[in-house]
């Protein structure tokens, strides 16, 4: 009987991690829609954000670290605090500059080379702002905190354990994300159905030359595309950052995103949606029942694995339609 | 359909049948691509499968080179009777076939290229191989005098160690027709060799085909839209319209039949 | 170095020749040719087995002493041994011309009355084929290529590989004669014959025996040292007498090795990957190249084009003395290997001249400029002078001896004397036997003691002892005003200028000279594209106001030249045209050595010669032309005519005394 | 400038087939191998050993394993670092369990055995395409660490988790563990670097490497002129594994001395070596070393001028440098996404047409 609540209580934490996934894996669909790259950065621009939105919240001197070493002083910190509200808009700000950078020095110089090239140059760019982050900011440990409420959310506890006379653990911080998370997503969605900028998105991803011709500038859809995946990860480092701290493996939840949309689809919304749930639901469970087994730590590979399963059978992904090979 | 047979029945050719499409029917999904067509290609003839775009010419000649399995029908090849099979076992049957838009590997010297139509001639083991010696090292000799007879043959000795990347159409389309030539195939399927080409170029490819045929007794079927280059070159034609057969016989029957000018007619060809 | 093999009182014909190799030299390659991608190689004793079962074949076939072989195709081994297989059966090899069209061809195989004819290709079967409308002797054809000609009647027409199987077959049976037909050839049997193209009438043929070509062979090699080790590249004419001279005659005397392009169109890269070391070209060839190394050096890197002209100015200052093996100054020697270094050796390498120890040019004069830049680089280059009834050689230039306006000393074993005419005589073991069927030219050209003819003006020079050649004798004649008029001296002046292709000078009789110009599309259109200039044709780039500019500045420059000699000052041009055609054998305009056919030239062009006298300042005219294929066309145009200015004496006196 | 090719010409398709066709390139491979031999084995010292000499051989085995797969397959992967593990492990077990066979025995097996983990993994590839195919292989990277990390039997259940390399010696010579010499461990490195690349040059100029080419370049042409894509991909997969596998071995056996799965051959290598075949160029064996080169060297010169030059906190320095790796990656990709290996051909066909521009 408490078995089957645990495995209940699993799924439910499984469905939260998973729509952070569902988050952070639509900041890819999103760019690789738009401009076809495979953006492997795109768990390293959560750290980045993070990161930015700490130092700004406590007026960290950026490259402190560096100016300390080159000129011998010893500046650290502005010595104010901003209100989350402010940092986290500067923090915006920083996100579409580093976009609009990213844009014009990179990606502008790409343009035409072979998918795998570009999928590269992501990965050059992830080290990159790795180092960047640590050296604007510094490599320790850092807590976050916008005032998202923590710890185990005593009312879920009380009226579950009401109705079923067990209670459930929930963290409240996990309860807003998702719902922060969920309500992200359907605005993304809605953004992408419903606006100019959105179907002027959806249009370059189907066919650059059309979208040419018709007056859209891919400069401007590309430089929108990535500041929305700066959004996105900022979103994301939060809920991270809150929970366990901004600090590199951070940027590990972009690890997490891949297998989700190898079942999704690289190019499907929905299949992103879905495929976080199901990879974040599936590896709770398998951790819950098979992990203790084999000595646990199983999320590390199960969504591969998963994934790589579920393709050898359905090659075209989750929603994608079967491929008529011509020559 | 009725006409088509009697001008099947026109034909007197003595030569042995090399294939014999029997009903042959293919679908995507609902789409019949191909509509219940039969006919035969007799050795060391040349073949020409015309009709207007999206008759399904192309996918006509991805079933006879095994790329795509009909739903109804039956291909006999050589007298045998062809289970299902994946291209490469039908490709080593002696099938070997050039492409509508280049299928050359743009990463690999004119060389090589040519090379990949005699691998399945390259016996060697793995060993061998590695270490360069024996089976390997010969195979790759006679195989190179093999294929230089090719480059002579078509005229392209001076491109031998240019990547084809950097080559211009009409050559590419030499190269191509080199690399199926090098499987040395009993049949050879062209699928709009002329495609794309200037007059001059379409004379000299003109001139090879007739010659692989006339040198190599290479049984030949073709796909082409310029209607005059089809007469000139071929034995016998199959005219082809949304997916049926609508004419087969000899240039001079073809251009006579009602059926096929008003396909023609019905639609803008180039 | 020079290893040549000991040459023994039986070495009386090339077959003997070619025995004797197989035998000293069997291991050494003794031909190449680029085919499939690789140099296909034969050893001297496997070239010999080739030869014979060759032979074999032929005998098989029946082809009987006396009997005539015609010969047309590319340089290709098969062909070089086709000719030393038909000398073994008895019979007379007659390489042709394989650019003739088919009435030329048709002429030559009705005079010799070939039975024999070797095809290189289905075109020249084809052209064969239609000679025979007219030339019935024919009645075997032999092909090399089988390309195409599967579905021809076979009754008559063996493929050569074919005829050597025949042979192999049969060599049971008939070794025995052809050993005997062997055995049968002395110094006296005729070893060729060749066509002269004969600037002016029907071609002639020259017979030339054994003891020509293996005697001027031994003698020529013993001048430049040629030894087995030497490489050359065949790619001239087989009909022409030089290539029968290296690639049969030395070759066989000294055992070096014979090397085909792979086709005219592969020449010059197949000339790089094999790198000879005794070459010989025409003057066209070395100004083709050294015009193609200057348009590939305009779009050369700023860098290298200063170390390329600072460097060629050491070359040319110090390069040839240091060929010659002539004190230079240590600073000069220094940057002379530096510039070995970074240019001339590249330089020699790209264009395949690395490892060439002699050098020749000939058949024209050669460009000063031209030729000093070869030198200049080290390439020991160097002219000869003589012609097809002298197997070659009349004299040559010994090296450290080199000059670019002399043709050398007298060759051994050749004396030579200038006739009161001023024209050259020579008297040589190289003196051809006669013209086939033609006595009484024999006779006019070969006196008694058989002195021969050249045709050619010339004088030797005190110091030197060197012969310097004016012209053509009969093109040398009398302005209106009794001065002396040598067009070709005037022509080659003209010709040096890299955009100027051909000139012809006219003015025999007249009261002055004027030209008819040539451009060089290569030369002229690069310069036009660099300058852009848009032309559509060569007939509007030739008509186009700048080049006419240009070349006015070259004729000019030309007459002051002239102007210093006193004996030719009459010669400066004062009109000239630029003709809007290239003059062209198939036409008939020049011989198919490219030497200019004076006469044709003049009655063809006669409007223009008119309009170049009668003061007229442009002339329409319509020009018929032949195309590649055959075909017969009109091309029409209005040419523009120029003055240039001339020296007049008292003036050119004066230049000459500044 | 240099090249000097009149007169190099070739009478038969071995000659013409040859690595180094031109005469000058040949005496100077040969006038490497002869200093690579003859001279460096007498001046090497630990410091150069370890900093750049051992590391650049193995990556190069590494890079070529990876070449052969990516580059002239066309099959991308990112489970690099999961099959050098195999290899370490392999050898691990293997030197542990039978001591008295000889180490250069128990490298190769571990190759074998990475070849068959690499045919296992390499299946899907058969189905999958693409990225999809890149991403896949990550499934092997993640689960094979997550497998020697929770699995004591492959550590032989040492309290560290770690595995150390015991002592072993070739001819006499201590090869592997303290003992080992820096001459000794270079030699061992060059020896299995010259025949490896070997056999990579002979496999990819031959029948195999063509399929594999012909695959990468247009599977579906491919599959119609006759390659079948199951044996193509598979090899490409067993071929290059077996490659990455004794890279692995050698790296940890040799090299490392000991090791711990995680850090010694996370993701972060997988990514490594891919730089160096891109970076290197893909699809060429020279290039496969020239990437090696390059990511080796460029951090040790990084290091040394930041923390030594400049005197700056090694910390800093290491986030500097990260920086500074990235930004070549993506320079190198905007400048010559074909790598060194293109900019070398370049710059030796301006050498063979010199003074020419072309």
């Amino acid at each position: 009987m408490d078995q089957l609540f645990f495995a209940a209580e699993v799924f439910l934490n499984g469905l939260m991690t998973g729509v952070m996934y569902s988050l952070v894996a639509l900041g890819f669909v999103l760019i690789f829609k738009a401009s076809g790259v495979f953006n492997y950065a795109q768990g390293v621009l959560a750290l980045f954000a993070a990161l930015t939105l700490v130092g700004i919240q406590q007026g960290q001197v950026p490259f402190a670290h560096l100016i300390n070493a080159i000129f011998g002083t010893h500046v650290e910190s502005f010595g104010w605090t901003l209100p989350s509200i402010a940092a986290i808009a500067l923090t915006v700000l920083v996100m579409i500059g580093l976009a609009i950078l990213i844009e014009t020095l990179v990606l502008k110089h790409l343009v035409g080379q072979e998918p795998i090239i570009l999928f590269m140059a992501t990965i050059g760019l992830a080290y990159f702002l790795e180092g960047l982050g640590d050296v604007m900011w510094g490599a320790d440990i850092k807590t976050l905190d916008v005032g998202l409420p923590q710890g185990i959310s005593d009312s879920v506890e009380a009226v579950t354990a009401e109705w079923f006379g067990y209670g459930f653990f929930i963290d409240r911080l996990d309860i807003w994300a998702t719902m922060i998370a969920a309500l992200l997503v359907a605005a993304l969605v809605a953004f992408s159905q419903y606006t100019k900028q959105g179907r002027a998105m959806r249009a370059v991803a189907d066919d650059h030359q059309a979208a040419l011709s018709v007056g859209i500038s891919l400069r401007f859809i590309w430089i929108m595309v990535w500041s929305i995946a700066g959004f996105v990860a900022l979103v994301a480092g939060i809920m991270w950052g809150t929970k366990s701290g901004v600090q590199f493996s951070l940027s590990l939840i972009a690890l997490k995103a891949l297998p989700v949309l190898m079942l999704g689809g690289f190019t499907s919304i929905p299949g992103a949606i879905v495929g976080g749930l199901i990879i974040g639901v599936g590896e709770k469970l398998f951790e819950f029942w098979v992990g203790p087994l084999v000595g646990g730590a199983t999320e590390n590979w199960f969504a591969y694995v998963l994934a790589l399963l579920f393709l050898v059978f359905r090659p075209q992904g989750l929603f994608g339609e079967k491929i008529i090979e011509r020559v | 359909m009725s006409e088509a047979a009697v001008l099947d029945a026109a034909i007197v050719d003595t030569r042995p049948v090399l294939m014999d499409l029997k009903n042959i029917t293919l679908r995507f999904g609902g789409v019949e691509a191909i509509k219940n067509i039969s006919f035969d290609i007799r050795e060391g003839e040349i073949r020409a499968i015309i009709g207007p775009n999206g008759a399904g010419k192309s996918s006509m000649l991805n079933v006879i080179s095994g790329f795509y399995i009909p739903q109804e029908g039956e291909v006999w090849f050589r007298g045998e009777k062809r289970g299902p099979m994946k291209p490469y076992q039908v490709a080593r049957l002696g099938i070997a076939r050039t492409f509508q838009n280049i299928a050359l590997f743009e990463g690999m010297s004119v060389l090589d290229n040519i090379m990949t139509g005699r691998l399945n001639r390259m016996k060697a083991g793995f060993l061998s191989q590695a270490i360069w010696w024996g089976a390997a090292e010969r195979e790759e000799i006679e195989n190179r005098a093999a294929v230089e007879r090719i480059i002579d043959f078509l005229e392209i000795q001076n491109i031998r160690k240019t990547p084809v990347g950097r080559l211009p159409y009409g050559l590419k389309k030499r190269v191509e027709l080199a690399r199926a030539l090098a499987a040395e195939p009993q049949l050879l399927l062209l699928d709009e060799p002329m495609a794309g080409m200037n007059v001059e170029e379409k004379e000299d490819m003109s001139r090879f085909i007739l010659d692989v045929n006339d040198e190599f007794g290479t049984t030949i079927a073709l796909i082409e839209h310029d209607m005059g280059v089809v007469m000139d070159l071929s034995d016998r034609v199959v005219v082809m319209d949304y997916g049926r057969k609508i004419g087969d016989g000899t240039p001079a029957e073809v251009r006579a039949s009602q059926a096929v000018i008003d396909a023609y007619l019905g639609v803008a060809h180039d | 170095m020079t290893e040549t093999p000991a040459a023994t009182a039986q070495l009386r014909s090339i077959p003997a020749l070619l025995a004797r190799n197989a035998a000293q030299l069997g291991t050494r390659p003794a031909y190449r040719e680029k085919e499939f991608g690789i140099w296909q190689s034969w050893t001297w004793s496997e070239a010999a087995d080739e030869v014979r079962a060759l032979a074999l074949g032929l005998l098989e076939l029946g082809l009987a002493p006396g009997d005539h072989v015609a010969l047309i195709g590319r340089n290709r081994p098969m062909h070089y041994w086709a000719m030393v297989a038909a000398q073994m059966c008895g019979a007379v090899p007659v390489p042709l011309y394989q650019d003739a069209v088919a009435d030329e061809m048709a002429y030559v195989l009705g005079h010799c009355g070939a039975r024999f004819v070797l095809c290189g290709d289905q075109e020249q079967v084809d052209k064969v084929i239609e000679a025979e409308a007219s030339a019935h002797s024919v009645d075997r054809i032999i092909y090399t290529d089988p390309r195409g000609l599967r579905k021809y009647d076979h009754g008559r027409m063996d493929a050569l590989a074919d005829v050597q199987a025949k042979g192999r077959a049969a060599r049971a049976d008939i070794a025995a004669e052809l050993d005997r037909r062997i055995a049968a050839l002395d110094y006296d049997s005729t070893c060729v014959m060749l066509y002269t193209s004969g600037t002016t009438g029907r071609p002639k043929g020259v017979v030339l025996s054994n003891r020509n070509i293996i005697e001027t062979a031994k003698n020529s090699a013993e001048f430049d040292g040629l030894g087995p080790k030497d490489e050359v590249l065949a790619y001239l004419p087989m009909a022409w007498v030089g290539d029968f001279i290296f690639s049969i005659g030395q070759a066989y005397w000294t055992g070096f090795c014979v090397s085909c392009p792979e086709g005219a169109h592969t020449m010059m890269t197949d000339l790089r990957e094999i790198g000879p070391s005794y070459f010989f070209a025409p003057p066209r060839v070395f100004e083709g190249q050294l015009t193609n190394v200057m348009i590939r050096m305009e779009d050369a890197s700023r860098l290298k084009r200063w170390l390329f002209h600072r460097f060629m100015a050491v070359a040319r200052r110090v390069g040839p003395a240091i060929l010659d093996g002539r004190r230079v100054g240590a600073g000069d020697r220094l940057t002379y290997n530096l510039g070995k270094l970074l240019v001339y050796g590249p330089l020699k390498n790209t264009m395949g001249y690395s490892r060439i120890r002699v050098g020749y040019t000939a058949g024209e004069a050669i460009g000063p400029e031209i030729f000093d830049f070869y030198r200049s680089l080290g390439i020991n280059l160097k002219q000869l002078y003589g012609q097809t009834e002298a197997s070659v050689f009349i004299t040559q230039q010994p090296d450290g001896e080199v000059r670019s306006d002399t043709v050398g000393v007298p060759s051994p074993g050749v004396e030579v004397r200038i006739g009161e005419t001023g024209e050259v005589f020579y008297r040589s073991p190289g003196t051809f036997v006669e013209y086939y069927q033609n006595a009484e030219s024999t006779a006019s050209t070969k006196d008694a003691e058989g002195w021969v003819a050249t045709g050619d003006a010339g004088f030797f020079e005190e110091d030197s002892g060197h012969l310097r050649i004016i012209d053509r004798a009969k093109d040398v004649g009398k302005m209106a005003d009794g001065t002396m008029f040598a067009p070709k001296y005037v022509e080659n002046k003209l010709k040096f200028y890299p955009d100027i292709l051909e000139a012809v000078v006219i003015g025999n009789g007249r009261d002055f000279c004027a030209a008819m110009i040539n451009i060089d599309l290569n030369a002229v259109g690069n310069w036009a594209e660099r300058n852009n200039i848009a032309y559509a044709s060569y007939q509007e780039l030739a008509g186009h106001p700048r080049v006419y500019a240009s070349i006015r500045e070259h004729v000019e420059a030309v007459n002051r030249s002239i102007a210093d000699d006193p004996m030719l000052a009459g010669c400066q041009i004062r009109r000239f045209l630029v003709l809007h055609k290239e003059l062209d054998p198939d036409d008939g305009e020049m011989t198919r050595t490219r030497k200019v056919r004076r006469a044709v030239i003049n009655d063809k062009y006669a409007d223009l010669v008119t309009a170049l006298y009668d003061g007229s300042d442009s002339v329409k005219t319509e020009t018929e032309v032949t195309y590649e294929d055959g075909r017969k066309g009109k091309i029409r145009a209005t040419l523009r005519i120029e003055e240039a200015e001339v020296m007049g004496q008292s003036e050119a006196r004066k230049v000459a005394a500044e | 400038m240099i090249y000097r090719e009149a007169g190099d010409f070739k009478t038969g398709y071995r000659e013409d087939g040859q690595t180094f066709p031109i005469r000058l390139d040949r005496w100077a491979y040969y006038a490497l191998i002869a200093v690579a031999v003859l001279v460096v084995p007498f001046v090497i010292d630990d410091y150069w050993a370890s900093a750049v000499i051992l590391p650049f051989l193995i990556y190069s085995i590494a890079a070529i394993g990876l070449n052969i797969l990516t580059g002239y397959a066309g099959q991308v992967s990112l489970g690099t670092g999961g099959f050098m593990a195999v290899g370490a492990y392999a050898v691990y077990k293997l030197m542990t369990a039978f001591p008295e066979i000889s180490i250069v025995i128990h490298i190769l097996l571990a190759g074998g055995i990475t070849a068959l983990v690499g045919m296992l993994f390499g299946l899907p590839s058969l189905r999958i395409k693409g990225f999809y195919l890149a991403v896949a292989t990550l499934a092997a990277q993640f689960f094979l660490v997550w497998l020697f990390n929770k699995v004591p039997w492959f550590y032989n259940y040492s309290a560290s988790g770690q595995i150390t390399a015991p002592t072993r010696t070739v001819l006499g010579e201590a090869v592997t563990g303290p003992a080992a010499s820096a001459p000794a461990k270079y030699l061992i490195c060059l020896g299995f670097v010259f025949v490896l690349a070997w056999l990579a040059r002979n496999l990819t100029r031959g029948t195999l490497g063509r399929k594999w080419m012909a695959i990468r370049d247009m599977d579906i042409a491919a599959e119609i002129i006759g390659v079948n894509p199951l044996t193509a991909k598979l090899s490409a997969f067993a071929v290059s594994s077996f490659f990455v596998g004794i890279a692995g071995a050698l790296l940890f056996a040799v090299y490392l001395g000991a090791a711990e799965v995680g850090e010694a051959f996370g993701i972060n290598k997988s990514f490594l070596v891919l730089f160096m075949i891109i970076i290197g160029g893909l699809g060429s064996i020279f290039g496969s070393f020239a990437g090696a080169a390059f990511l080796v060297l460029m951090p040790v010169f990084l290091k040394n001028l930041m923390t030594g030059g400049l005197g700056w906190p090694t910390d800093l320095a290491a986030h500097v440098e990260l920086m500074i790796v990235g930004a070549m990656i993506v320079i190198f990709l905007i400048a010559e996404p074909h790598g060194i290996a293109r900019l070398w051909a370049l710059a030796k066909e301006k050498l063979r047409l010199w003074p020419f521009p072309h």
